[in-house]
């Protein structure tokens, strides 16, 4: 496994719920993202996700640091760039903590943190053939999320 | 001075291009940089308050003092996830 | 794989979200629960689940139906009886839906409920030998959660 | 009648036995054997306003009617996840 949080393709879901849980954690909270046959009712074939790189591998690892000092877990993400069929996994966010509750918070903070906080677009190519960037929104420090 | 734009993601189609030369005053900023890419570009203009800019692996204030042959990245709204 | 719910010895992680995504679905949100070195202060080596099993098995579908008309989700339970190892899986939620909010919603519902209303039952074993039943939360209606 | 308690979960330890026989009369309901297993084990009624009965698969109301030879389980507070 490429100790890179940015990965070429679509991600493989058993690869992240597959370590050994520390012995003092209770809890692990899991998040994907995959691709959709749908956005805003038109009928979508695929996702093409652009980054910048270094960028967003730094944003990535704060994410995890920033999530380890909140709330106590042990957190890891991975974001695919490349082409995406519908059902791939672009997106996965995993974390360990001690009980439920700060497993399931960190989950959740660290996906929608990564979403306004690291430089990544997604481009959907629709059934008719035509491409597009989706809107998105204005990225954020990780600090103010 | 010369610097270069990389436009990532949908600035890439607002400007037509991937990457764009600049040739700035002695004193340029992120700021001039980004004027000059507004005037040049309508469909930058008009999301200007949206984009941001890094250089390196950071994000960088409106203020920054720019140097010969830096490489900036012009970031318009993300959509990751 | 059983259709049981109820799995003799600790649950394999990876094999709850190795399905392929249903193609409308975005956001798949998982939660296990682990066996930890510790409770309540006290060194933990082990725990033995014991279940009553044909109302277990119907409560776990129970919730799998009742997570899916509340929250829109595809959800999937399972938890683990007899004898686990500290860091061994106990119990697993899967919750697959259009989107995050969805999902997240349906894992942290089916685990939060499942703990109130299925008749499993924690015998603890201390580093020391001694083993002890904790002491676990009236059972509840799943209606009433 | 004859019915058969069985005892789950740490209501073993409570009652000394996995599982228990009641000779209860004619009109006995979940409540009378729960009265009965309560007069027999302290530990148990300690604890009685946390108990359950189940019969089959599912969950029943005190004023259920027994009939002879019914096994029911007997559900003291639950701690799965």
């Amino acid at each position: 496994m490429s100790t890179s949080r940015l990965r070429q393709g679509p991600l493989n879901l058993s690869e992240w719920v597959a370590a050994p849980m520390p012995p003092h954690c209770g809890g692990l909270a899991f998040f994907a993202g995959t691709v959709r046959n749908v956005h805003e009712g038109r009928a979508v074939s695929g996702i093409k996700y652009h980054a910048h790189v270094a960028l967003a591998e730094r944003r990535l690892a704060e994410i995890e640091a920033e999530a380890a000092a909140r709330f106590g877990a042990e957190v890891s993400v991975a974001h695919a760039v490349g082409d995406l069929a519908v059902g791939d996994a672009s997106v996965v966010v995993v974390a360990r903590a001690g009980h439920r509750a700060e497993a399931f918070a960190a989950c959740r903070w660290a996906i929608d943190t990564l979403k306004q906080t690291v430089p990544i677009w997604k481009e959907e190519r629709y059934a008719d053939g035509e491409t597009r960037f989706q809107e998105g929104t204005p990225i954020k420090d990780i600090k103010n999320t | 001075m010369r610097i270069v734009i990389e436009c990532c993601g949908a600035s890439q189609r607002w400007c037509g291009a991937e990457s764009v030369s600049l040739d700035l005053g002695e004193t340029a900023t992120v700021s001039s940089a980004l004027d000059r890419m507004a005037e040049r570009y309508p469909e930058l203009a008009a999301r200007r308050e949206t984009l941001a800019v890094a250089i390196g692996d950071q994000i960088v204030h409106a203020g920054r003092a720019l140097a010969e042959g830096e490489r900036l990245a012009l970031i318009p709204p993300v959509s990751g996830g």
